[in-house]
């Protein structure tokens, strides 16, 4: 099976062990990534920031290169160059002279016909069916997912999971054998592109998320955005700083606690690479994959509690 | 009947808006749903609500405090409020616009360089390159403000952990994205 | 030849404003077929009406138009001037050059020349009008009420006291609605209870009213004066005159873990159950979608404790046909669903609550025997929230309108919650105080002045819990929408009142219109706001509109009202603007091939199959034919008629073609 | 030279869009003077014949207009008559007639303005489009004289 990739820059550079945990992952279940050729960047927050038309040719172009190899579906696993894909495939779907425009900016044709998933997307159409059968090693954590702001929001253009309370993530940490706690800071921002810029501000959102997580005993939290992943992650001393406490649960990205799950080696998922160590405490195998009915047990018990 | 109308009176800024960003600031209510939930609103001079609340007035002093404000940077693009509005108003496009007509303005709150500074650096990046060179981007950018020792204390781990590359990934197509970069409109008015 | 007379009315300097009336008289003076014309100032003036009579005598005029206002307005008027002067009322048309002209158009030729045109067509089209004369139909005097809230109740009282025979049709097992549910109302704190039960019984007891209670109308048929109604009797699984209403059933009911609905889920309440104590009528009935005997087929523990033998396991609902006159749609409203508000995590969390949860805490009768306890562990809120427009004026939502009732019910609440709870802090999140009315912005003013409720200007983002609290993140706009956040111990959302379940099925069982959000539609919004654009359908209540007590009695007094009207006259007209099926001589006997074509479409079952019979008996050809009484008119048969067999007064098929030449060819 | 001024015929339901148009009078809304309303009980009595009549006898345009869906005051009629066009569409391109010069909408009794807006739309359209010629070179009509019309 192949599917259209596109890793986006931070892929390449500061999260380079989400590439490396996804890649890992697709090939347990038999997917082949085929990368976007000569693709570029998709201009992030920085092109929207300060210039709209930059904004819009820069993802279209990464499109038409991928409609041009006969690619249907793109994944995008990072969240941020998913939500820019997304955005600017509805806008030029909703106005013709500007999809027009953008296409001789770019010089290339675009139509607007491949399909762009995110990771979570991506997992539910090509992996869960399998995934249960191949849990060896359940992920016996108390995780709290995170799903950030890009993942989710515009509802109204992505059209993905609920826009509060979201639950598709949850839903495979549950299948990979863990138990994801129900909290508040689920969809809310940890700062995003400020994290050079506005290390402060950073550290005051990011901090507020980590709190609220490590109040409601989360042993790891779960991301699916390399700008999450780092201002959570490599921004720790900073967030410590500002709680004034030590926090030292790992971040997990979603590929890498699915890859733990059916086995692969924390090497190959890229854990050493992280900048908060990851020392999560060795639980003792259970027999069968998913005990549900204890879990779902434990989960209403808190609930009520 | 109203389309001679539109003709006689020149379009005022909320016009402009509305053909710009599809926004019509009128819509608003001031319920405040969106400072409410607004992550960096306590940060904000003026919160998202009030931000629509001046741009309601028209009165060309409070726009201009808003091009010059601190706030129209600070958003972080999280798009909560828009999520949240219950009249559906998109404050993130408005956001934008607001940045990018003080940009071209000149009129941008100088505590901003810095969040302008990395911007145009990551722009910088993609323009020679393709795509964002990370390292380059810091040095560029440290060279923009002048924030020498800025996160240099996490640079080597982070070299250590494979995170940064030492030489840029060049694409081969990277003409192509300078001339994307040439045929926008601003870059030819040397606006960006 | 015909003789047709022609009024041009000036409507003051209403139409003369921007039409030449003299000149569109003298030019259709000159038409063929027109006898007289002239032009008047104000032709619907009783001078006016006169000059129209008697030019109708004096010209011998067999046909007359009257160019003025829109004949939704004064048609009726001239028809009957027109009977009066002996001249066949239906031969009278009007062409509408105000509304239509005048009114539209600048002062022009232009316009002039578009009320010839106007006036011209009407000529032509009174050419081939025919006489015809008004049918009459009688008037069943019962009226019927659909549901039993404080309007319907209301509703069925005032038609009852004028004399008349009421059905009540009621889908819960007790009448009283969601003000039986209240605790104390605004602005006076009147308890809710006292002051509706003594109505509930008097509903229950009067001789004039018929009670179905747990039942539903499952068709309506026929128009206004003669209804056809089937009722949906539920089974009750009880005989009810042997029960004496004496509970013993309930109490011994294994089942006893059932969410009960009248206390809105903060309670529970067995499988055989009356809602509350008060109910009327104060009969158990047994909700078989939980009683043990319908899930496994053992139990029947009612049945052996049942002193007077009256539990009935095996009976059937029961279908009721009624004739009745008049309908009052008295079904209320309802309360948004759990789901929402994810970002309030209403239906998530067991301490936010609705307004009505809140009421059943704050009532002597509820769950709490009128104390405030919060529902997920039973402590007394130190801190309440009350959050206004939830759901409402919310378009993102789909809730444009505001729901009225509850900055007043909100306000009373924090008062209610302040007189109970001392050491308390309440807060209201809200957008705008909509306090029009009697005494309710004093009540406001009074709940923030002196019981010193927290009111705070701006909507409320976000709510979760934590740590046993629920933090609510709001802003106060009126300091700029700097945002703040509140560890709130309850939290209550005033959730937008919204059409009741079923009501889009009940409105199209009954055939009345209604507005988008599936709120029934009245009639004319000033001027008709308790009929609807249903002859014989009446509005009261909330099923209309939020609306608060004192305007739902008002608007079911006023229903009741035009129902007392209508039962005044043993008979009434209608105008005879029916279809009927072409006859011919025999053998063809009519262009009609017996299709039945427009038998499938027309809604009011007017079609009727007529046999055409030889002399043995034998039926040779079946025909359609109108039942005049039935017919209303709409002509849909007409247009679908393959051999143009069935035609329509009024608008015939040579009327309407006469209409567009005439328009079309000057 | 003289612009051209189409004749349009609109033929409107009683309840809904004749009230709609009571209503742009009494708002006082201007339009434009070329449509003329032909009042019928319900959308559900015009049948296609009535409209190929009014091309035959030189209408440039047509404006059919009842009440919004499910708000008809005789419940269906409303829905024949747009199940009816549906049907008929078809068959009117089929046979050359020009069905772009056929406006349908709802307009409801509250709607004065839409009233209005629907009127100028349809006047502008037409207008663009230019006098219906076509039909006039093959109308019926011109082969015969008119009373041979009101036969029906």
């Amino acid at each position: 099976m192949k599917v259209g990739f596109y890793p986006g820059c931070s892929m390449k550079g500061g999260a380079r062990e989400y590439q490396e945990s996804v890649s890992a992952l697709a090939k347990v279940f038999d997917i082949e990534l085929v990368e976007i050729p000569d693709w570029n960047c998709c201009g992030a927050t920085a092109a929207h920031n300060l210039n709209k038309e930059l904004s819009l040719s820069l993802p279209a172009r990464i499109m038409a290169l991928a409609e041009r190899e006969g690619i249907s579906d793109i994944v995008v696993p990072c969240a941020a160059c998913y939500n820019r894909l997304s955005i600017v495939k509805h806008e030029l779907e909703a106005d013709k002279s500007l999809s027009t425009r953008v296409a001789s900016i770019i010089d290339l044709k675009y139509e607007g016909t491949t399909q762009i998933l995110n990771i979570i997307q991506f997992i539910d159409k090509y992996i869960t069916d399998r995934l249960e059968e191949k849990v060896v090693k359940p992920f016996d954590y108390k995780a709290a997912c995170y799903y950030g702001c890009l993942l989710v929001r515009p509802h109204s253009i992505l059209k993905f999971d609920r826009v509060e309370d979201p639950q598709s993530m949850d839903v495979l940490v549950k299948k990979a054998g863990g138990d994801a706690i129900d909290w508040a800071y689920k969809t809310e921002c940890c700062g995003a592109g400020m994290s050079v810029s506005r290390t402060d501000t950073v550290a005051r959102l990011s901090g507020n998320i980590m709190k609220d997580a490590v109040d409601r005993a989360a042993e790891v939290v779960v991301v699916a955005c390399p700008m999450c992943h780092s201002n959570l992650d490599m921004r720790r001393p900073e967030i410590n700083k500002f709680l004034n406490e030590k926090i030292d649960i790992p971040i997990l990205y979603i590929s890498q606690v699915l890859g733990l799950a059916v086995g692969l080696d924390a090497k190959t998922l890229g854990l050493n690479r992280h900048m908060t160590e990851v020392n999560l405490p060795v639980k003792p195998v259970r027999e069968i994959p998913v005990a549900k009915e204890p879990k779902k047990v434990v989960n209403t018990q808190k609930l009520e509690a | 009947m109203s389309a001679s109308h539109e003709h006689i009176h020149p379009l005022t800024l909320n016009d402009e808006i509305r053909r710009d960003t599809g926004v019509i600031i009128n819509k608003c209510y001031q319920c405040g749903k969106c400072s409410a939930g607004c992550p960096v609103a306590t940060e904000m001079e003026y919160p998202p609500s009030l931000v629509m609340r001046m741009l309601q007035t028209e009165d060309p002093l409070h726009v201009e405090k808003l091009l010059k404000s601190m706030t129209i940077w600070l958003c972080v693009s999280c798009e909560m409020c828009l999520t949240r509005c219950p009249m559906e108003i998109d404050i993130p496009s408005l956001m934008d616009y607001m940045r990018q007509k003080s940009y071209r303005a000149k009129k941008t709150n100088p505590q901003a360089k810095k969040i302008i500074a990395f911007h145009k650096s990551f722009l910088d990046s993609i323009n020679y390159t393709g795509r964002l060179y990370e390292m380059g981007l810091i040095v560029d950018y440290k060279m923009r403000t002048g924030a020498m020792m800025q996160d240099v204390a996490i640079a080597p781990k982070m070299f250590v952990k494979g995170k940064l590359n030492p030489v840029p990934e060049f694409i081969k197509g990277r003409k192509k994205i300078a001339a994307i970069f040439n045929k926008i409109q601003d870059k030819k008015e040397g606006k960006l | 030849m015909s003789r047709i007379g022609v009024f041009v009315c000036h409507c003051g300097e209403n139409i003369s404003a921007t039409v030449n009336c003299e000149k569109v008289a003298k030019i259709t003076g000159e038409l063929k077929g027109v006898e007289f014309s002239t032009d008047y100032k104000y032709m619907c003036s009783d001078p006016g009406q006169t000059l129209l009579k008697e030019a109708i005598k004096e010209h011998k005029l067999d046909g007359v138009v009257v160019a003025a206002c829109s004949p939704r307005m004064h048609e009726p008027t001239f028809r009957k001037a027109c009977a009066e002067a002996g001249l066949n009322p239906f031969l009278c048309e009007m062409s509408n050059i105000r509304e239509h002209c005048s009114w539209v158009h600048p002062k022009d030729d232009l316009t002039t020349e578009k009320a010839q045109d106007l006036v011209r067509v009407m000529v032509e089209k009174v050419k081939k009008n025919k006489a015809l004369n008004s049918i009459k139909v009688p008037v069943t005097k019962t009226a019927l009420v659909i549901g039993g809230g404080i309007a319907g109740i209301q509703a069925a009282l005032d038609i009852a006291n004028c004399g008349h025979k009421v059905i009540m049709v009621e889908k819960q097992p007790s009448i009283g609605g969601h003000m039986s549910q209240l605790s104390e109302t605004f602005p006076t704190l009147d308890c809710s209870q006292c002051i509706l039960t003594p109505r509930m019984v008097e509903v229950a007891q009067h001789p004039n009213i018929t009670l179905h209670t747990y039942s539903e109308v499952e068709v309506v048929d026929g128009f206004i004066g003669n209804f056809k109604v089937k009722i949906r009797k539920k089974s009750k699984s009880l005989d009810e005159h042997l029960c004496t209403g004496c509970g013993l059933c309930t109490t011994k009911c294994p089942q006893k873990k059932i969410p009960n609905e009248f206390e809105r889920g903060l309670g529970f309440r067995p499988a055989i159950y009356v809602p509350f104590p008060q109910a009327v009528p104060n009969k158990p009935v047994i909700d078989r979608e939980n009683c043990t005997y319908y899930i496994k087929g053992k139990c029947k523990v009612c049945e052996i404790v049942c002193p007077t033998k009256a539990i009935r396991f095996d009976q059937e609902d029961e279908i009721v046909e009624v004739a009745v006159g008049a309908i009052v749609l008295a079904t209320g409203f309802d309360v948004l669903q759990p789901d929402f508000f994810p970002e309030y995590g209403y239906g998530k969390y067991k301490d936010v609550i609705d307004g009505l949860q809140f009421e059943r805490l704050a009532s002597a009768s509820g769950p709490t025997q009128g104390q405030i306890r919060r529902p997920s562990d039973g402590k007394e809120p130190k801190k309440i929230v009350f959050v206004a427009c939830a759901g409402s004026r919310d378009p993102a939502k789909g809730i444009e309108y505001c729901s009225k009732i509850c900055c007043m019910y909100t306000a009373k609440h924090a008062m209610l919650y302040k007189h109970k709870v001392h050491d308390g802090t309440p807060y209201v999140f809200y957008m705008d105080i909509r306090a029009g009315g009697k005494m309710y912005e004093e009540f406001v003013r009074r709940t923030i002045v002196e019981d010193g409720t927290h009111y705070v200007r701006g909507r409320v983002s976000t709510i979760y819990e934590k740590n046993g609290k629920l933090i609510v993140r709001g802003a106060d706009t009126l300091m700029g929408g700097i945002p703040i956040e509140i560890e709130a111990d309850m939290v209550v959302l005033a959730t937008a009142g919204v059409a009741n379940k079923g009501a889009e099925e009940l409105a199209q069982t009954v055939h009345v219109s209604y507005d988008s959000y599936k709120f029934f539609a009245e009639a004319h919004p000033k001027l008709k706001p308790v009929e609807t654009n249903t002859a014989g359908i009446f509005l009261a209540g909330a099923c209309q509109a939020p609306k608060d007590i004192p305007e739902s009695v008002a608007a079911a007094s006023g229903a009741a009202v035009k129902v007392a009207a209508l039962f005044s006259n043993d008979e009434l007209t209608r105008d005879p603007l029916v279809a009927l099926v072409n006859r011919q001589p025999a053998p063809v006997f009519s262009t009609c091939v017996g299709c039945f074509l427009c038998q499938s479409v027309c809604p009011y079952q007017a079609i009727e199959r007529e046999e055409i019979k030889n002399r043995n008996g034998e039926v040779i050809k079946t025909l359609a034919r109108v039942n005049e009484g039935l017919c209303q008119g709409c002509g849909t048969c007409v247009a679908l008629c393959r051999t143009k067999a069935i035609d329509i007064h009024g608008y015939s098929n040579q009327q309407v073609y006469t209409e567009i030449m005439a328009l079309l060819n000057d | 030279m003289q612009e051209f001024e189409p004749k349009i015929v609109a033929f409107v339901c009683n309840w809904c869009t004749y009230a709609g148009a009571d209503l742009t009078g009494t708002s006082r809304i201007k339009y434009s003077a070329n449509v003329k309303i032909i009042r019928f009980p319900c959308t559900g009595r015009i049948d296609f014949m009535i409209l190929m009549k009014a091309f035959e006898n030189g209408a440039d345009g047509i404006i059919v207009s009842g009440c919004h869906p499910n708000d008809c005051h005789y419940s269906t009629g409303n829905f024949h008559a747009r199940r009816r066009w549906i049907v008929f569409r078809n068959l009117l391109n089929f046979t050359g007639i020009d069905t772009e010069r056929i406006q349908f909408s709802w307009v409801s009794a509250a709607e004065g303005f839409k009233w209005a807006d629907v009127v100028n739309n349809t006047v502008k359209k037409i207008k663009e489009i230019g006098p219906y010629e076509n039909y006039k070179k093959i109308a019926v009509s011109t082969l015969f004289n008119e009373e041979g019309a009101s036969n029906e």
